[in-house]
């Protein structure tokens, strides 16, 4: 089994995130489950939001306290937040960022959905990510499905460019 | 505290919300004319007037803009936050 | 302190008075209407110093008696049965807020159908809600515990509401010779409150909302605050008795006489057990606190009693069993059965009950029976 | 900070507009009040326990109580021998539906107090879900825009016209788009005994799908259109505070995602809806009825 | 017996003007109706089981919801295919007090129903307190006349203006004294979609202290003496039913046990408070407001 | 039936929707919220047969529900938390006019303080309305209560109104892989009422009040019906599992694995204790019908067990344990403790009920632990 | 029945209220001219215009004598109620 | 133990008769309870009442079910109501009326009350009637000292009258 957290704010759609992955992994054949982690928060808080992977069904039902990944939709929130927290040895780190970080995969998410989508969406991009990252723990044909599942007409057709984008531009920096 | 009253009041202004900000309101002291819309309509209770000029307390501001909407003299300008 | 003749709800009205509470929320219902009626006859000729809010309904007369709380002020209502039923969502916030509130409740059957009589169905059904509950005899008990109910609401070791339940019509419609104090003897001190105040002066929040883990926490001081109540209602209990001259057997169960056969019962129907109990010979233990409920006290009166019948008016439903049942059996491991008794008012004379105890022996354990 | 009455560091959604009014309002009226609030996004973003960004005394029970809370508040401060102003303050929602029995009671039995609502036309805390100030043809989560249903179906409830109907002895519509109007009404109401009804105009950015920095447009756009009329009626006498200039619904509507799917049809409707309902208030106000005595 | 609706045999007491207006308003409704009663006096006496007195569908659930249990009716009724007449009906207290908010959300809702109020000015059923249609001065057991205070101290609440707050389709005020007028007004409302609410004059010997036989007497006079003005609201717009010969007030309080402590000064204050009322009434009338349009 | 990823709220949506029910009422409270969101979405697109009114509070909502149903309709209405609890007193008038209401109870903590999250104080404070209540343990089992559920409450047998618990955000928020039935086939036919209707053509008086003897004889039939609901709910629960194909282990009770020690609970923490009991080889006894109560099943499952351990998501204030501890303790003689835990929405971990596992053996018999 | 739903409606008549009465409207069929207007107030609905004349029905009639003050041409007179 | 049961109509006052009395008892010194039937019952409709009057505190709670004592306030009701039923052997019936009854006492009250209070008030009259046919069960004295409590003032005052004359107006029909 697979556990993944997402790290975001208030209306960038980590829930969504989390929950789009895990429709996309169960068109894979998998068994999967997403959950927000849900409070007061408004636009703009920190929240976070978990993803679980498997191919037997999912019988635990717990806050996700050792993610095999962490996926962060925000690198402002690495100042407020530790995003690292509970991360397995070897887990994989996903930072939405111009920059490199040292043993963390990097992709400029924000620049992809302006460049793609025209609007700072990221959420989506993010899950392109993942799927390099992660080496396919979910395919990208299913991702895409998905996010145009759940969003019909347009906004999931961008968005569904985003992901496959932002998988491509995804890399990481080795520490 | 018994009941759950809560006697430190104003207390949650431990609660950093500058971090929430994705884009920045940035003034223009030379334009501002200390008339204080700016601070009237600020939902977030982080701007003051000192000596005539408003001053954003980024410790709080969540970056809604409302200020820089309101000002009559365009003496606020935005910038995205640095991530 | 003068013995004389009085409708329960007018001895409850004038001990009321004396306990002076600042504000009193009146809402009518049959049968608790008596006391808001004597309250406001007091009002109009200017002998009562409290305010007195006729409100619009009873959701809002406890919720008027919260903000009053909370103020810091003494406050009261009475209601039954629907009004009660009414006031359910309140009337968890009021205990967790840890509200000194006192509310005479004159128990009434719930609807549907709708009935007007008396049974303890409307405070039964609201045992989770974190109040204290405490059940009266007859009218000179239910008096006194409303001066006790202030002393454990208000104690710093307590600081929780208190529902002081006397049996509609049975008490509060009956005319019956009871001794009203004049005179509370210092007993009741004014409300002084260091927890919860709205004070322009000394400003703070109540009724914060809370996550999980301080959640967690304060329903756990709730349930301790609950829990220690019991050792102050015996102490206050006795102190009464001291200043009053009048005791009631220990303050959480009341045991009379003697037997192998014991009788579990509350309120009005248990002065007719007992005169049964002298006839017979078995023992009745009257549960007067019934949350906290008593369970080391009503265990050991229970210990190696041959066999032990609980008489109630009310039902958990889905159970089987009467709510009160259900809470003794879990202190004992010997015989029990159950009958349910008086619902909607139904008079349980003293030969039903003698039929019933003539029952007991050849009642397997576990069974209920209805008894009209 | 720099509020006497509550401190940066509450949740609200950043260009939160009902904040703004919560604001307005409590700065308005000092700190020698007591405020008892509706459950609401008011309530969530300013008190997690064991924290509150409030300065002056607070208290929340219930979502459908504040008003009756608030006078057992008035009642008991009272016999403290204090004579603050107490308000009762929460939302569309709260004060409304399902707090408008509350509401109704406190106004009838004539306690001297402000009820304040600030109104965001939509159950806001909990995912704007519809109430009965969701203007008609909104969308909102429980009256979303469909192939078949075109968002909301009734129009919006009137709370002012129901507390003139109590015959109290104020009663006022604002906006936080006036700032000066709004608090000029606050402390008016302050100074009257009796039962004093606000009924703010509170936009909010995440409910209605709008750029966080247009919530003080929208706030005058609304009164320009003539949709949200100002006026207040004290001591029985009704007074339109501010012509509206009838600026075109469509600068009002575009923008909020909320409106997206509103046809010109639709658009048509309000707008003739506008037109006559200021006709009556004028019509209204030059009758000179006074509201207090009409039985 | 000769109702078509109601059997004889009920308990009401005798000389009750209540169920003088429950039989007044279902028969001119006729037996294509679907009742749903609150708690009260109406309720008590009719339907002790296992018997009733009604013919027609009937259905009590609490004192608080006859109009919200009406509105699952009226919707239930729809989904059935059938097109009945649902009305709620209900007491002072049962619909102006503690059912206001029941009341408030079906019309805000707009449920093609009745709502009809049987007002006889206190809490009968449980022994005559106070409500808020219990008139300024008039003694109840909660607001008795004591050496202190007079009675009652505020003034009744008028729910046929929040009614018309609420800008329903149809509000009309009636008094079983002038049935055909009281038979008129519901047959029109019957007539209309939407809400409707009918706010009817119910004298009650029992609660109010006079001999049963002068009911009617009662009934008339009030309206005589413009202390109860007839009006409807329909589609909006004001009429005056029926102009009150101002009829002095002493002929309508004296015989009535609730108002023996009433003082001339008292009499004063509401007499002239009386002819206010209907000088702004008049006003209104004349004004033409739409009442349904107005913001 | 099509296996799919859905979220719990949006899965008994589509059911509700396949149920059809004629009338539904609905007023927003976190975490119910989804459902009623989801049905709005297929109303404005046409895809809803019922009328959805849009009530102006839960008291509403209920109250529109007994209008229609004692109209002869289907109907539906989902809530929480302070939602059911201002419902209270219409429950009881619900239960006892014998109206087969059905509702989705999306459970959450009760305020004060004000808490969002999951835990069960809301229905359990409602355990003596009268009400069948029913919990599920993940959104599968959910949906599949709520098709059970119509049946079981328009049986001619019962005519009870029915709660299907399922616990917030744990269940209502949460992506799960379930099927969710396209097709009742004929499972639930269309509800025909002979007992009550309100139609001009067939008058009837629904909501007579009563004196005391038919009171008194109503009730009884009411507390009947409750208690002859089990085998119906056993008995649907069989043929559903015929029909869909999943069992959920005979109705009343799940029993699950083998061991001396038996862990109670219900709702979905009891996902988690079945993983652990596969680890650490105890039993759990899952109970799914909580009202009525299953003493019966619960005893024998207990019978002759070395320990036994409640764990729940409730406190019945004053008794120093939680509710369901309470109802299976008459259950048993032997050892047995309780865990309160998760309340307010706290997290209950496989860890953390390893370690509470753990502390069994070393409790004394009825014992409470209060696990943050 | 279940529930307590009643289905014989207006079964209530079974309660004869007449026995209530302290005082008998007694109609004098000589005066009365079978306006129903006492008919139309009688709470007790007990009351029939038979043959343009109204008669009482005395099973029921508790002697409020609203029929008696109504009536335009005072045909209504009433007696005391023998004991 | 003395038990009584009154019979009179709603309006009548028979439950005030009963609290009079029992104040009345307990102002000769003994102890003594008084409750009434309630129902829904409205003016005109049968209703009853009960005291119990005792030299020891009274322990019992439950309804009169055979009476020592029956007081009936309106002849009438004997037509509805079984007026007899449980009247202990020996026991006692007085009836308002103004002709014998076998094995009754009898006493017009209307007539007095109409003679002494110009209204047809016959509840305290009643009370005198009890007074005679209890052969002093409770004494004049504590009755209308009872009444002028109850009803202070002049009507106080003329029901004090009324219980004198009726007392000396009761009169027994042997059978
Ligand atoms: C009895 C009850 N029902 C429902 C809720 C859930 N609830 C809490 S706040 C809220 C909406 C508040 O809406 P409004 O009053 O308009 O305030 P806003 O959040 O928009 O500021 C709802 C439905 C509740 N707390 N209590
Ligand atoms: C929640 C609740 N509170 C109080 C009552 C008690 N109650 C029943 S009827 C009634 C008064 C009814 O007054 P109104 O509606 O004016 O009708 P009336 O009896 O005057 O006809 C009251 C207070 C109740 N049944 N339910
Ligand atoms: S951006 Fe918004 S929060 Fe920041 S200072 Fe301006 S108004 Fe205040
Ligand atoms: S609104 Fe503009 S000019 Fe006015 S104080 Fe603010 S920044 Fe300065
Ligand atoms: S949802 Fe709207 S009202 Fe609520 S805090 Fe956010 S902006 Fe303010
Ligand atoms: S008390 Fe009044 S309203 Fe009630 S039944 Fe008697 S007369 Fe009618
Ligand atoms: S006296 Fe009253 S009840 Fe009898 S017939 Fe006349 S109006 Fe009807
Ligand atoms: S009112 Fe008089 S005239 Fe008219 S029908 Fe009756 S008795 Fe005859
Ligand atoms: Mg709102
Ligand atoms: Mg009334």
């Amino acid at each position: 089994m697979m556990e993944i957290r997402f790290h975001g704010r208030g209306g960038q759609g980590a829930v969504t995130a989390a929950e789009v992955l895990a429709v996309a992994a169960f068109k894979d054949g998998k068994y999967a489950q997403a959950f927000g982690k849900f409070g007061p928060e408004r636009r703009g808080a920190p929240v976070q939001s978990f993803t679980r992977i498997s191919d037997e069904p999912i019988r635990i039902r717990q806050e996700v306290y050792e993610p095999d990944c962490v996926v962060v939709l925000d690198a402002s929130l690495m100042k407020v937040v530790d995003v690292r927290e509970g991360l397995k040895e070897g887990g994989i780190l996903i930072i939405n960022t111009g920059e490199e970080v040292a043993g963390a995969w990097a992709v400029d998410a924000t620049q992809i959905a302006m460049d793609v989508i025209g609007k700072p969406i990221v959420n989506t991009a993010m899950l392109g990510a993942f799927n390099k990252a992660s080496e396919c723990a979910v395919t990208l044909d299913s991702l895409t499905e998905a996010i145009k599942e759940r969003f019909p007409g347009k906004i999931g057709e961008l968005n569904s460019k985003a992901i496959v984008k932002a998988s491509e531009g995804c890399a990481c920096c080795e520490v | 505290m018994v009941g759950g009253v809560v006697t430190k009041v104003g207390s949650l202004d431990s609660n950093k919300t500058g971090s929430w900000r994705s884009f920045r309101p940035v003034i223009d002291r030379e334009k501002c004319i200390g008339c204080g819309l700016c601070k009237k309509f600020c939902p977030d209770v982080c701007i003051e007037i000192k000596d005539k000029k408003a001053e954003v307390d980024y410790d709080y501001c969540k970056g809604c803009l409302i200020c820089k909407s309101v000002c009559p003299v365009q003496a606020i300008s935005s910038e995205e936050e640095e991530k | 302190m003068v013995k004389k003749i009085a409708e329960g709800s007018h001895a409850v009205a004038e001990v009321v008075r004396l306990l002076n509470p600042d504000v009193l929320a009146m809402y009518p219902i049959t049968p608790s209407t008596h006391i808001p009626e004597r309250l406001s006859d007091f009002e109009s000729d200017g002998e009562l110093d409290g305010t007195i809010i006729r409100v619009d309904s009873e959701f809002s007369a406890m919720s008027a008696l919260v903000g009053a709380s909370a103020t810091g002020v003494r406050t009261y209502t009475a209601t039954s049965s629907q009004g009660l039923a009414l006031m359910h969502e309140v009337l968890f916030v009021a205990s967790a807020m840890r509200l000194p509130i006192v509310i005479t409740v004159v128990n009434r059957a719930l609807s549907a159908p709708l009935n007007i009589f008396n049974d303890w169905q409307d405070s039964i059904s609201e045992r989770d809600s974190g109040w204290i509950q405490m059940y009266g005899e007859d009218s000179q008990e239910v008096a006194d515990l409303m001066v006790q109910a202030y002393r454990i609401a208000e104690d710093k070791r307590v600081l929780l509401p208190v529902m002081v339940c006397m049996d509609g019509f049975f008490l509060s419609h009956t005319y019956d010779v009871i001794d009203v104090p004049e005179d509370l003897k210092g007993f009741v001190p004014p409300y002084k409150p260091e927890h919860a105040y709205l004070d322009p002066k000394r400003p703070q929040t109540q009724g914060a909302w809370a996550m999980q883990e301080p959640y967690f926490e304060l329903r756990k001081e709730l349930e301790e605050a609950v829990g220690a109540a019991l050792p102050v209602i015996k102490e206050v209990h006795d102190e009464f008795a001291k200043v009053f001259g009048r005791s009631y057997g220990g303050g959480a169960i009341d045991v009379y006489g003697e037997g192998d056969t014991v009788v579990v019962s509350m309120g009005s129907v248990c002065t007719n057990l007992k005169v049964l109990a002298d006839r017979l010979g078995f023992q009745v233990v009257r549960v007067r606190c019934y949350r906290p409920f008593p369970a080391e006290d009503v265990k050991k009166a229970l210990e190696g009693k041959k066999a032990v019948a609980v008489f109630e008016k009310d039902v958990a439903y889905g159970t089987g069993h009467g709510a009160l049942y259900n809470d003794v059996r879990a202190c004992t491991t010997g015989k029990a059965v159950n009958f349910i008794v008086g619902l909607g008012g139904l008079d349980v004379p003293i030969n039903a009950l003698e039929k019933m105890c003539g029952e007991i022996d050849a009642m397997n354990d576990g069974e209920t029976r209805w008894q009209r | 900070m720099s509020s006497e009455v509550i401190s940066s560091g509450h949740s609200a959604c950043a260009g939160c507009g009902e904040i703004i009014g919560e604001r307005m309002v409590l700065e308005a009226l000092g700190k020698d009040v007591i405020v008892c609030q509706a459950t609401g996004c008011m309530e969530i973003t300013t008190t997690p326990y064991p924290r509150t960004a409030f300065k002056v005394p607070w208290l929340h029970v219930t979502f459908e109580n504040a008003a009756s809370a608030a006078s057992g508040i008035v009642e008991a401060d009272r016999k403290l021998g204090r004579n603050t102003t107490v308000v009762a303050i929460g939302g569309d929602g709260g004060m409304m539906d399902i707090g408008v029995r509350a509401l109704s009671g406190v106004m009838e039995r004539g306690h001297d107090l402000m009820l304040v609502v600030t109104d965001n036309e939509a159950y806001m805390n909990t995912g704007i879900q519809r109430s009965s100030g969701t203007p008609k043809y909104a969308a909102t989560t429980t009256t979303p825009a469909g192939s078949v249903v075109p968002g909301k179906r009734e129009w919006k409830k009137s709370i002012s016209r129901i507390a003139i109907a109590h015959g109290i002895p104020y009663v006022a519509t604002a906006s936080i788009g006036f700032p000066e109007d709004l608090v000029a009404k606050v402390k008016k109401a302050q100074g009257i005994k009796g039962p004093k009804l606000l009924h703010i105009y509170t936009p909010c950015p995440v409910g209605w799908g709008y750029d966080s920095s247009k919530t003080v447009y929208y706030a005058k756009k609304i009164v320009e259109t003539g949709l949200w009329p100002l006026y207040e009626i004290e001591n029985g006498k009704l007074t339109i505070s501010q012509r509206p200039t009838f600026a075109p619904l469509e600068e009002y509507f575009t923008g909020q995602k909320r409106y997206k799917h509103i046809k010109p049809e639709h658009i048509k409707e309000v707008s003739e809806r506008v037109k006559a309902g200021w006709k009556e208030l004028e019509k209204q106000e030059k009758a000179g009825v006074d509201l207090m005595l009409l039985p």
